[in-house]
């Protein structure tokens, strides 16, 4: 066993115990710290893929905004529910006998694939990941669309999210 | 004068003839090596952050017309030992109520944001942690751990003014970072790279000749994101008395402090290197990486030194004033400022190097102006809206 | 690869640093707690109700306002770094992707939602 | 080295667990953050098949900033939906939000 793969078993470890505490933790803010412990460990695994951009924009996305957002939205409603009685709903056994499936069945589907045990090939020195995704996201022939796209589907969500949750006036 | 150009690699290099001399491999031993090189340059880093508090306390007095600390030592240099002492000896309590796990943590990720910023600071052409070619993001990512950190220590002290100070804290934090993002995409155009290493190599010509406005917004934002002065309405203490802090004592405390400081100073350094040149300085860089070492410091602490200066001069600046001056004014301008140098610069590309430098800084020259005027008229008419007797504001101090 | 082996580093003796410097103060200070020195801190003043206090709206729509921004502008760090050999065209693609931007900016301003009310 | 098949097993556990919190929590804000671990196990995916794949094809990457944008634009609209829930029920409670219902 090789260092990289410890490195990337204790980090696989990491991640799905802190996401299994996102599940189950009754205490929601606690839910959303272990939420930003799991993210960390994702981005550590796109640092190990190699995709250093994808690792940064993880922190900087997932912990530096859609966390910090989850927090003040936990402290927003939160003012008489302490967290108490189940966190669970009534057919909490139902989802997890589904998520096992789930489990169970992508599993089987990647025993019968036969590129699995695929390596990957080192990345040609000089190559600048960065400066490719630059050039994918802007070149009419590649990802333009899907660019542009991208900043109306958020300037929807701002416009939607402000007008749904504090239409006063 | 191959020391003098490369000190790192080898040092380096004779480790790791003693290492895999003893037997080990060769992988470890540079894992070690490598450890061994950050553990001295954060601890260089610590040291430089005690000296700093003496710094700080000697720059406000005088500033406000005192002495100092001048009792201990000469020129009272050996008062922020005494200070540690005092902090390592204390007695360090936790509130009840308080959420013990998450309170031991916050500290500690408050002092680890401010130290893994300088993984990525180019301290000479030879010397420097890692070149990581998405250092701008880098940056920010760090400063993003440093949020967490605010809102995890109000939040687990059980304390109605931490939780005060942290919710106005990171307000204010999150939102300066959206033109912080925006101007450190500029250094980023002219560069072609994110990483500060390149960055620091392509200022032939010091980027604030080309863009005097994103440094000034980059500033600006820098102090925000430290929550000093006139931005630290997060701990005002004439209402919130210390802010997210205010149950932590001892040394827990004091990470918090110091993480402050080293935060200003680290931001200082990034001010020098992405609009000051780095470590750049009439080719003395070339000399000796010592000497650039000498001049990225000497820069950072210049920096470090109009921070403070700000910190001293102005009032705090009441919340929603400090909100509205970003969202309104700042980040537009920053964007504006974005779209027109990415504009002149595709069409300046082609020109000769005066003309381009001087093309930009007129440019932005004029945007500043232009901005200050319509906001100048927007605020009038603002003013008149408002009827009735003339509101006077009075500013805490 | 080597390289996140060297921010990893980073991370671990940033983490080191400060629960050492915690550590020597926790064996050196004294350990002597009691249910006064234990009360929330509130100058002197006994603490009045549960430290959970309303939380205000405006916090939440700041917080709003800035993950849309931030993803926005994390979106355009790629295209800055490629600028100088892409051209007028991809300048004006990133333009219009500002543009959309500040429509957004300016609809959260004219909803008024960037007062503190 | 690793090989992929480790990436996809992790990815495919974390969406479960993602799946199962999403199904199970009655708190909203809670099924939104089941929510955000299954769009992390994809982006796990998408970048663990640019590496193994074709690395100067940069679609992997593409898509999962695209994913990014896409979890901003849910929370940010999500959330949005709880808090106006919030504001006329006074719950979070996904059992107790049947406005729907005739």
């Amino acid at each position: 066993m090789t260092a990289e793969q410890i490195i990337f078993l204790l980090v696989a470890f990491f991640t799905l115990g802190s996401g299994f505490m996102v599940v189950t933790t009754r205490n929601l803010i606690h839910a959303a710290l272990w939420l930003i412990a799991t993210l960390f460990g994702v981005a550590v695994i796109f640092a190990l893929l190699d995709a250093g951009f994808l690792a940064v924009v993880q922190v900087v996305v997932y912990i530096g905004a859609i966390a910090i957002l989850f927090i003040f939205a936990v402290m927003l409603t939160r003012k008489d529910m302490r967290d108490q009685g189940p966190q669970m709903n009534r057919n909490w056994w139902f989802g997890a006998l589904i998520s096992v499936l789930t489990f169970g069945g992508l599993y089987f589907l990647l025993q019968g694939w036969n590129g699995l045990s695929k390596t990957a090939a080192d990345i040609p020195s000089g190559f600048d990941a960065v400066g490719e995704l630059g050039n994918a996201l802007v070149s009419p022939n590649a990802y333009v669309l899907p660019f542009e796209v991208a900043s109306v589907l958020l300037v929807a969500a701002l416009v939607g999210a402000v007008y749904v949750a504090f239409n006063w006036k | 004068m191959d020391f003098l150009q490369d000190p790192l690699k080898i040092a380096a290099d004779w480790l790791l003839g003693i290492f895999t001399g003893w037997g080990m491999p060769e992988i470890a031993a540079q894992v070690l090596i490598g450890f061994l090189g950050v553990l001295i340059l954060l601890s260089a880093l610590m040291v430089l952050d005690i000296f700093l508090v003496w710094v700080e306390r000697k720059v406000v007095s005088r500033f406000q017309d005192r002495i100092g600390p001048n009792r201990v030592g000469p020129f009272g240099l050996i008062q922020p030992l005494a200070d540690i002492i005092k902090l390592l000896i204390k007695e360090d309590t936790t509130p009840e109520g308080a959420d013990r796990v998450v309170y031991n943590i916050a500290p500690l990720l408050s002092m680890m944001s401010v130290l893994i910023l300088w993984a990525i600071v180019p301290l000479a052409p030879t010397m420097l942690g890692v070149d990581l070619n998405v250092g701008a993001l880098y940056l920010i990512a760090a400063g993003a751990i440093g949020t967490l950190s605010i809102i995890m220590a109000g939040w687990a002290s059980n304390n109605k003014y931490a939780l005060i100070g942290a919710f106005r804290q990171v307000a204010v934090m999150v939102s300066f970072e959206i033109p912080m993002l925006t101007v450190l995409l500029i250094p980023t155009i002219f560069a072609g790279s994110m990483g500060m290493s390149a960055i620091t190599q392509n200022q032939d010509i010091w980027y604030v000749w080309i863009t005097p406005l994103g440094a000034l917004i980059f500033l600006i934002a820098a102090i925000a994101e430290l929550g000093r002065a006139p931005f630290d309405m997060g701990e005002a203490e004439s209402e919130l008395v210390s802010g997210y802090n205010i149950e932590y004592s001892g040394m827990k405390f004091g990470m918090f402090y110091a993480g402050e400081l080293l935060h200003a100073f680290t931001f200082g350094g990034f001010w020098a290197i992405l609009f000051f040149g780095g470590y750049r300085f009439f080719g003395l860089e070339q000399v000796s990486a010592f000497l650039a070492v000498a001049v990225v410091v000497f820069k950072a602490m210049i920096g470090y030194w109009i921070i403070m200066w700000i910190k001293y001069t102005l009032l705090r600046i009441r919340i929603d004033h400090m909100l509205a001056f970003n969202w309104k004014f700042l980040t537009p301008l920053a964007f504006v400022l974005l779209m027109v140098t990415a504009l002149l610069n595709a069409l300046l590309a082609d020109a000769a190097s005066w003309f381009y430098i001087s093309i930009m800084f007129l440019s932005n020259v004029l945007l500043g102006w232009i901005s200050l005027e319509v906001a100048r008229v927007y605020s009038r008419r603002q003013r008149e809206k408002v009827e009735g007797p003339k509101v006077v504001e009075v500013a805490h101090h | 690869m080597s390289q996140w082996l060297y921010i990893g580093l980073f991370f671990v003796v940033g983490l080191i640093i400060p629960i050492g410097a915690i550590g020597v103060a926790w064996i050196l200070g004294p350990k002597k707690p009691n249910p006064i020195k234990q009360t929330t801190y509130e100058c002197g003043m006994e603490t009045v109700g549960d430290s959970w206090v309303q939380f205000k709206a405006q916090y939440y729509i700041f917080a709003l306002v800035f993950l849309i921004f931030d993803v926005e502008t994390v979106f355009l760090f790629p295209w800055a770094v490629k600028l100088g050999q892409l051209g007028l065209f991809a300048v004006i693609e990133g333009i219009i992707f500002i543009l959309i931007l500040i429509v957004g900016l300016v609809y959260t301003w004219r909803k008024g939602m960037l007062e503190w009310a | 080295m690793v090989p992929l098949s480790w990436y996809l097993i992790l990815a495919a556990a974390l969406f479960s667990v993602g799946l199962f919190g999403a199904l199970s929590r009655r708190n909203a804000v809670a099924i939104l953050l089941g929510i955000e671990l299954m769009l992390n196990a994809v982006n796990i995916n998408l970048a663990a098949f640019w590496r193994y794949g074709n690395v100067t094809n940069m679609a992997g990457q593409v898509f999962a900033i695209i994913v990014f944008a896409v979890a901003a634009a849910e929370v940010a609209v999500g959330l949005a939906l709880v808090i106006s829930v919030y504001r006329q029920r006074n719950t979070v409670i996904a059992d107790d939000i049947d406005m729907m219902k005739f």
